[in-house]
């Protein structure tokens, strides 16, 4: 199993990007789906919002073009498109929580056949007996929520995209997260290296699969049962 | 009416002990006001409450998150205040981003290490603009979705409205928000730049005194009225960076 | 994406019976989408829901303010509906102004006198317009000063925050937003005029629908991003009016 | 005692303004309050705000300049000066109840002695047994609420200019407000066409009075007791 080809990040980013539709405002978090700015499909106007007050962005900016006062909330700088507009924290916050955000393309640590999300920190806080100070002091990881929970809850649709297992080869997709909560049952599509999940009321079902890989090979390393999408295809950009 | 103050000194010449301080900017380089937190920390002040997204990244972050862009020698957050031992208290959504390597810890990190005593009240991001806007707009508290049935919920009310859940959230009273703008005219209206509006904009008011940095004092009628995002009345102090 | 409608008509055209519908502007004859009450009056469609600050003061009352300015004789408010029978319930700030010599009665007096079935709802104008911000801004409720210990707490739940008295207000979930603005790109991106901004950039974005009536419409790129006051996402259809 | 002259409508505003200070944001409300945005003290700069979303505006406009789109909250219009902005209005609420503007001036129906003000219906909806549609059925004026009770909670000071009496002589000045409160114990300051008073803890201090009046014939139109002020004094200007 290990020697078929995983779809590599970029791949997933623009997989990712075939979702949003024209006219759609779609927010984009940190690694994998920052890159999905780069693959909006032909023909297609997509608004990327930032969470740090900005709508319209463009691609990635290059050094030359790079400007202090035009990034987007991942730290990165941005060029800017006709029709952006700029606003301010408070706003862009109304805009996500208020539901006017179409796709929150996001990364996760875990997430479970539910929907729920867990990608703000890796452990499990609520059974943590001491505050945020006592954790950093033990030299775990600072929890940094950011906007994530903002996102999970006010967008209209949110898709995660990640790696399928973490370096270990575990399963990412879980029964129950075990891992910290960002906001439950709130995905409804995951895209990984290996496939593309649609989160249903009837549980996982797997639609897309990346090529060279079979149904039982996705399984083996995805922890709740899958369900084999009638019209189930390989991956296609 | 005149709210130009000569040097960033005087402008917080009066920042007592204890005191909560909004820190404006997102966390990217643009949009901090550096000369604010230059000024504050010459002062013998401590037990601060720091308020702000990522206020306490610290410049060795920015130099490596900012790849080929080179970060001015000139900058500075409130992070200066915390490696000073003047913070007991920080409100905040991201202390630390795992995604760079760093030379050296992160200074929320390294003061915890060294056994300082600081306080940590993680917000999600919404919240915090909200809870921000929510002092700004005498709002008494608010409802919102973000962080039902997670961790940050803990301790907090929470309410079933139309069939969700929303827990409830306060306001953040501060005493003196530092902000950055790009443009002021001596009543103290405010112009910002492109992605630097962010928090400025929205701690703009929010505390008893709100001082702005700005890059540019203009003449009154400079700016448009059409487009002045910050009205004077939400602005107390403005000194040139 | 192209947000631009060619008439009125069809930007009104899936408006349905007992749709809530905010009204744009403030009262004053600047700022009303009377374009989009005359292409509604003439769809076969009742028992909406107004809201807006002045929304139904109507044509009489304007002249009768205006003293030596001429009021358009294309101006028109949702008085319009009222008149006409559409209208079930108003939620509203102002019924009525009682300064002015007026030749007759006021739209919201004539209505009840003649025994429709009107319903009103009188909101505290910051309260009205908080709670349009709150469903713009996904907020599930919110505490207020305004209005404890009167006749409009009447049924509201009371709450001590600080030693302080607030009403928990919810927000106004509406289905179609009529605003008026100055100048709007193909996206939806809206900027306003003076005093006309008012309650139009408040209700943009705060319905499922928002249809923005426009004085010009310009090519995409010409509206500076700075000087946006309604990013696109908050828009829906844009007509010329 | 009907023969002295009472200060006209344009005095009492004007006496109104002098508690303008330099850079203060002030609000006026309908009627005589209005009035004082032509009264501002020599050398000072105040911004006056317009609940429908201005700061800043300067005196009543000419028929030649008036502008659709530069109104007051009076319906009147406005010009335009130097350091004005406009902004939405919830915005402009925001910073009502925010506790951003200095002093409200309002006109009153009553006020009583602890500063409880009813401004915004004539009658006693309380012990009103329908609803405000049944209210104006009954042929009384349909109340309209307006901005008047964000302003009295949010203002920080909030002014009363009102004449004394109503028209039938009755005081306007009263132990208890019979007509429906706006909000409780807001006002801190009541200037009358005879008078201007003091609402403190001890109770109404009367501080100045009309030029040809004397405290006893001001305190004959006024229901509750007044304190005389130290240092009482004939209204100037």
């Amino acid at each position: 199993m290990s020697d078929k080809q995983k779809l590599d990040e970029q791949t997933i980013a623009m997989r990712a990007a075939r979702e949003f539709e024209d006219g759609m405002v779609v927010n984009l978090g940190g690694g994998i789906p920052t890159l999905a700015c780069n693959f909006v499909p032909e023909g297609r106007e997509v608004l990327f919002h930032a969470e740090n007050g900005a709508l319209g962005y463009g691609g990635i900016a290059s050094t030359e073009t790079a400007d202090w006062d035009l990034f987007n909330a991942s730290f990165q700088p941005v060029t800017p498109l006709p029709g952006m507009s700029f606003f301010a924290h408070d706003e862009s916050f109304a805009l996500i929580r208020g539901g006017h955000v179409d796709i929150s393309v996001l990364g996760a640590l875990e997430v479970s056949e539910k929907g729920d999300l867990a990608n703000w920190v890796a452990g499990d806080l609520t059974t943590f007996e001491g505050d945020i100070t006592d954790w950093i002091g033990l030299d775990r990881y600072p929890p940094a929520v950011g906007g994530a929970m903002d996102l999970a809850i006010g967008a209209k649709r949110v898709i995660v995209c990640m790696l399928h297992t973490t370096r270990n080869g575990q399963p990412k997709i879980v029964k129950e997260c075990k891992y910290e909560l960002t906001a439950s049952r709130c995905v409804s599509l995951i895209i990984t290296d290996l496939a593309v999940i649609e989160i249903t009321p009837q549980g996982l079902v797997l639609k897309e699969i990346t090529p060279g890989w079979e149904p039982e090979d996705v399984q083996a390393v995805t922890e709740p049962r899958l369900i084999l999408a009638s019209d189930i295809k390989e991956i296609s950009l | 009416m005149n709210k130009i103050f000569n040097s960033s000194d005087q402008a917080v010449a009066d920042v007592f002990d204890g005191a909560t301080i909004l820190c404006g900017g997102f966390g990217c380089v643009g949009g901090v006001p550096s000369t604010l937190f230059k000024a504050l920390v010459k002062r013998p002040i401590k037990n601060l409450t720091i308020v702000g997204n990522t206020p306490v990244l610290g410049m060795a972050f920015q130099k490596a998150a900012a790849r080929t862009m080179t970060v001015p020698e000139s900058y500075a957050d409130a992070s200066l205040l915390l490696n000073n031992g003047q913070v007991r208290k920080l409100i905040i959504s991201v202390p630390t981003i795992a995604i760079y390597k760093m030379p050296e810890p992160f200074p929320i990190v390294k003061a915890i290490k060294e056994g300082k005593d600081i306080e940590i009240e993680l917000v999600p991001q919404g919240t915090l603009a909200e809870r921000i806007r929510a002092a700004r707009a005498g709002i008494g508290a608010f409802y919102t979705q973000a962080g039902v049935g997670t961790y940050l919920a803990r301790g907090k009310e929470t309410r079933e409205i139309s069939g969700k859940s929303y827990l409830l959230e306060y306001p953040i009273e501060a005493d003196f928000a530092f902000i950055w703008a790009y443009k002021a005219d001596r009543y103290g209206n405010l112009i910002y730049k492109g992605t630097s509006r962010t928090f400025n904009a929205t701690m703009a008011g929010a505390a008893k005194i709100t001082i702005a940095e700005v890059a540019e004092v203009v003449e009154l009628g400079q700016l448009d009225p059409e487009t002045i995002v910050t009205p004077a009345a939400y602005v107390d102090r403005v000194v040139k960076r």
